[in-house]
């Protein structure tokens, strides 16, 4: 029982740290934003690409953790590079995808010469994880693919999309799902960007009769659910990790502005109930670290009701404290924090993206509903909650 | 004692159904449910038509060409059109200029300014904040120069409303240097094709335009556009934030907020496959929010009562604003969480009507989004909800 | 639409204040619950045990408003006389009593000669209202009671229960309930004395072999629900008043106390941080009052959803407030809130009785839910709130 | 980075575990589960069993005879111990007077109390709030007269836990008047035999009596009973407010505390006939609070291990006040809330395990709803919740 960072994790941070220092200004972001730069080779030159992949696939070996100290940098920079959709799809390729295809894109995903994307949203679905409607026909030599994924956050940079496609069952089964590689250019597929509220960006994805060869398809035919169910899981803990550097550089920077800006001839921050307010904000920063830390470990165990509850547990309660600090901030900086200006609104609105994604407060209240009800009926007594024991 | 509404009363909302029905443009409307953007054209074309019935000034008094509705009359006449979806009447002209000039205004300040604001083809915009004086108006620092038959007018305003469609703003301005910053302020108008008036857009967070800097460079003003007497203008100031506060809490926008919101949670599908609506866990939100509107609307309907009765609203108007946007907010983040994914993507097009793609997700997703974006600034503008709690404490529980 | 007292309203209300000025100064009710006295027959004289009933009845023919301007004095008051106990029964007897039976106890009901209390509560039933294992089985020439209402509110005053018993049916069936009046010194029924947390007082009731006649009872045989929904409606409609009462006492006892009491060189009131929480305990009360009103004006319709609507909507909003107004008043009086002392502990307590009674926020919450699904499958339109048109 | 723990601190567990499975008395581990009232005599009787294991000073170091326990080991012996239904160990011997004596206690004082308290033959108590001085320490008013080899002290001190169980009370009283307040105070120990020393108790509001106001009238405390310099005692108590903060987050008892919720909400019927636990809405609450107890939890061994890397916890243990203090709390009042009705009844007996009449309703019903009330207090004593936010806005946030 230790929460300190390794060696090894005080360097990474420091890496982050420094590359967030020197490039990621609030003006930076702004400017390369404008031009439509980013520094993705950076983060490749850096080793973040390479961080949670065993050191025979060309990684370094790290896990969550490791992961979500880039993110909470990521967080804190606003930056709007794709990383974690990149880091969720390839690592359900070095998973799942067949020899061929995992040599052929897993070392330009850890190189930043290929980047890859997660297509699993459809409208229609809410956050149900497995509701799908694109279908997976198979046919003689492979697959038809056809309907569309309206939504694939961080893919209007992606050179390929794993993509979630019904090859069985009806649209709400949790049963019948494949995965495959598509290439961007791949006849058959549509690709229309989309802007985001929070400038990451988005593309929608629309197949019509696209084919496929059965070595495109990653793991078992109709069987991916669990895989897509661990990933969605990891997407959760990396944002939570984002969400906590977002909150805490708009913390800073929200006490900078009380302790700046005046109002009737004294700092804003004078004011008590202004104080008590920020102290709320500050509880809340180190809360929702607190959660993303115990649901990046939580990735580490075998049992997935375990996992399952803890990252539940913890969108929950960084969900709850990203509300809290993003709409606190916007209101203590009064005029100026509803305006496009300030980075405060930037923060708002990434935070915002946050809490809609991977699923809300409530997707997850129901899940642990479900472990909880069935753990009623399996036993006289309720699930210990005793994350270390 | 009693919620239901008199026959007289029965008449006068049918009256108003009607005219609404039979003269609220199709199009106007259908932005306003979708929860679009209109442009100034749509609002002013609205209004032009609430003008030629007499009712776009519809608190006024007969005596200025008002309608000279009570004030339940009043508060039914907004509510329906809200319901109706109605664009809001925008207030700057008939909320704000209109009753200070005529209060405060000259015979020949009243002729030359309440028609256009009676018919609507006059836009004014409120020039109160400035950079350094935001909730805290006493000390602004605009300054008007006397010249005699007319004052030079420089300085810098901030956060006004719609600048950029106005054809003039009402102003505060310091004409004196006084050790009290409340007085030596004084309420100018001014044309705002005048020379040195420069408009410059405000950006707001969620990618829309509707607020500016007005910088101000040696205007010339006429003293004929001064509103009642020099260095006294915090008084029609203070006259006049009394009036906008009351008007904030916007009960009838915020229920056909709530009505859309249960429209969306109606259309969408919850995680379960059933709607939303259905799931007890997104209902239960609901339900919170929708006790929290009927209180506010009773509460609204008590001090409706009281003024009917003659005695002053006072710092109630504070709880309105406080409550009124607090609850507008909450309907506006149930909205956008009903769409889940889909409040991510921005679509500037369908927010504005414009373009031919449709929208990625669910119609509503785009303008529920934004919305919830948009309505942040609701707690902050018009006095901040901690501005009103200081009234609160200050004025009514006398801490 | 007009939200203002009639003249009556007025003078009721006058009558109220002047008797709670007088004689419920909290040391005074303090003493009174030592001595075990109480008010009851300058209730009677005051009128206010006839307020709703008809003037054919004896009544000044009230409504629920009347009541409410009568039970929001209890509540500021803190009065332990069970006034609503007592009025819901006799307003059920009123309605549903054979001829005989209502000639018999209305009269001295009204007088205040005859208390009675409702006895509709069973453990292990939570809030479910139709829940009763408490059975009426017919015999030859009436009723035989078996079973217990494990808390009657007020019952310990009462010289007779109305008692909910299931004459037909399961546990929880909302069919198959009667009421029957029963004599306190009645043979087979077991009167035990309970205390509580608000000092109000109950008993629990358990029938042995109760044997009654067929004349004892009230209504229809199997077909009290409405009649009892109605009642509980009234029931929550009333302690929303009281709650009203005793928040706005509460908030002023406040109020006082953060500008009288010093710390640090300085009242407490001086924290701004403690004078918005203050104006937030204002607001409270403000929106309780409004909840509670618009409850009361809704019993009068005959649209019974439209009644259910109104009512659940206040009892939640007025839980929500008691709650907060409640917990912060404790809160701001600091160490001395938490005394037996002060006024404000018991107030705490009244209101947390109050919370819980009646149906708790989820249990009205699950009513509009079933209001609002069940207008989904009726119709595309989801129904309208506007409680004016 | 490991949440798990290491093989040396899982043998420590698994020792704990037996221990206490062996030696704590059924009887109390009953009432510690039934959350009922516990007398002078239970505390004692197991905190004795504690001392002769060596266990009862859990925190201290070696060389004062404490059993040398690493933090983390104290943070597992503290959960364990809460888990298992042990009575909380009374703070204010092993945590409060024995760390003061032996940093700044002589020699002949450290030989003459730290053995009552390691034992538990020793009740304390701790006279730091009076009347005038709540939150507001440098007030107080308790004046020690310098009589050569002896105080005569007089004053009032009140909220004293448990005073009428003490031997010995810790007693914070003014000695000289000085300009700045938090000068001139010294620490003194008090035999509460002394003549001159009267204990009244306080009621509190849900019908317990913990609380006292302890009256001194010329109580003769000689002079070896004072602790350090004269006049220095405010140093003396700022270095046990820290402890004692850092202690009240007491992340064992509130999750034991959670876990009984859930053992209600598991045997309760909800309205619907299944159990509270399968109530989607009561459920959606019990997350909530879970989710908040998960990171405060986290939050502790976070510091835990910052501390055990030799950082200073700071402020943080504010934080873990002010968060630990509304989770327990709401933790209570959800557990209140089960029980629907049965929260009104009073019951005495059963909460002191008292009487032979059964109680009405749940045997759980009578405790959870006495505990809601009750632990109102958690977010006031200890200093206020609002003291602690001062404290984090003032030394962290540096406002």
């Amino acid at each position: 029982m230790d929460l300190s960072f390794s060696e090894e994790q005080n360097m990474l941070q420091e890496s982050v740290s420094r590359l967030v220092r020197d490039h990621y200004s609030f003006q930076r972001r702004q400017q390369r934003l404008e031009d439509g730069e980013d520094l993705w080779l950076r983060f490749a030159e850096l080793g973040w690409l390479a961080v949670p992949f065993g050191e025979d696939q060309g990684g370094i070996g790290g896990g969550a953790v490791d992961v979500g100290i880039v993110m909470e940098g990521i967080g804190r920079a606003l930056a709007v590079e794709p990383y974690l959709p990149h880091m969720l799809a390839s690592q359900l390729l070095a998973r799942l995808a067949p020899e061929p295809l995992r040599d052929r894109y897993l070392s330009p995903a850890l190189s930043g010469d290929c980047r890859l994307a997660l297509a699993f949203i459809e409208a229609g679905g809410r956050y149900c994880p497995w509701f799908c409607a694109t279908a997976a026909s198979e046919s003689s030599d492979g697959y038809q693919i056809n309907g569309a994924k309206d939504l694939v956050p961080g893919g209007q940079s992606a050179d390929a999309y794993l993509v979630i496609a019904r090859s069985h069952g009806d649209t709400r089964d949790r049963q019948g799902l494949s995965l495959f590689l598509v290439e961007r250019e791949h006849p058959g597929l549509q690709v229309r960007r989309l802007r985001t509220n929070d400038a990451a960006g988005a593309v929608q994805l629309t197949f019509e009769n696209l084919q496929l060869d059965a070595g495109a398809r990653l793991g078992d035919a109709d069987q991916v659910w669990p895989e897509l169910e661990h990933t969605l899981d990891l997407g959760a803990v990396y944002q939570a990790w984002e969400a906590v550097g977002a909150m805490a550089a708009l913390s800073e920077v929200t006490l900078d502005y009380l302790k700046t800006r005046k109002q009737f001839g004294r700092p804003l921050g004078a004011n008590q109930a202004l104080q008590h307010r920020m102290v709320d904000l500050f509880i809340a920063v180190e809360e929702a670290r607190s959660s993303a830390l115990c649901a990046a470990l939580a990735m580490d165990t075998d049992d997935a009701d375990e996992r399952r509850r803890n990252v539940s547990l913890s969108k929950i309660a960084v969900d709850r404290c990203a509300r809290l600090v993003g709409q606190e901030a916007v209101q203590l900086h009064g005029a100026m924090g509803v305006t496009d200006e300030l980075s405060v609104g930037h923060y708002f609105k990434r935070l915002t993206a946050i809490i809609a994604s991977f699923g809300d407060s409530e997707w997850h209240a129901r899940r642990i509903h479900r472990l909880d009800t069935a753990s009623l009926s399996s036993s006289s007594q309720p699930a210990r909650s005793q994350s270390w024991n | 004692m009693e919620l239901s509404l008199s026959p007289q009363q029965r008449e006068f909302a049918e009256q108003v159904r009607e005219f609404v029905g039979a003269r609220l443009p199709r199009d106007i409307a259908d932005k306003v449910r979708r929860d679009q953007h209109l442009d100034r054209e749509d609002h002013m074309r609205w209004q032009r038509i609430l003008g030629e019935q007499g009712w776009h000034a519809f608190t006024w008094p007969e005596q200025h060409g008002g309608p000279g509705w009570s004030i339940v009359q009043r508060y039914l006449f907004e509510v329906i059109c809200a319901e109706m979806n109605c664009p809001i009447i925008q207030p700057f002209g008939p909320r704000m200029a209109g009753p200070v000039i005529y209060t405060f205004g000259t015979d020949q300040q009243k002729q030359r300014f309440l028609p256009g604001i009676r018919d609507s083809t006059v836009w004014w915009c409120q020039g109160y904040s400035e950079p350094q004086a935001g909730s805290d108006l006493a000390s602004l620092a605009t300054w008007a120069e006397d010249k005699g038959d007319h004052y030079l007018v420089s300085g810098q305003k901030i956060w006004t409303s719609y600048a950029h469609y106005a054809d003039w703003m009402f102003c505060l301005v310091r004409t004196s240097k006084t050790e009290r910053p409340q007085t030596g302020i004084s309420f100018l108008l001014i044309d705002m094709r005048s020379p040195g008036v420069e408009v410059q857009p405000i950006l707001m967070l969620e990618g829309t335009h509707s607020f500016n800097t007005v910088f101000l460079e040696n205007v010339k003003v006429p003293k004929e556009n001064l509103i009642g007497e020099q260095d006294n203008g915090w008084t029609y100031a203070k006259f006049l934030l009394e009036h906008e506060r009351v008007d904030n809490a916007a009960i009838g926008v915020t229920k056909a907020a709530m009505r859309r919101l249960k429209e969306i949670a109606a259309s969408e599908h919850g995680d379960d496959g059933g709607t939303l609506m259905e799931d007890p866990l997104f209902h239960r939100k609901l339900v919170e929010v929708e006790s929290q509107l009927q209180s506010l609307e009773v509460t609204a309907l008590r001090i409706l009562s009281q003024v009917a009765a003659g005695e002053a609203p006072g710092p109630a108007a504070s709880l309105l604003k406080i409550r009124g946007t607090e609850i507008a907010q909450r309907i506006s983040e149930l909205a956008s969480q009903a769409v889940g994914y889909f409040a991510l993507p921005y679509q500037p097009d369908y927010l504005h009507d414009a373009g031919s793609e449709t929208p990625v997700g669910p119609d509503h997703a785009a303008t529920a989004a934004n919305n919830y974006l948009w309505r942040r600034c609701m707690s902050i503008y018009g006095g901040s909800n901690e501005i009103q709690r200081g009234i609160i404490a200050k004025r009514m529980l006398e801490m």
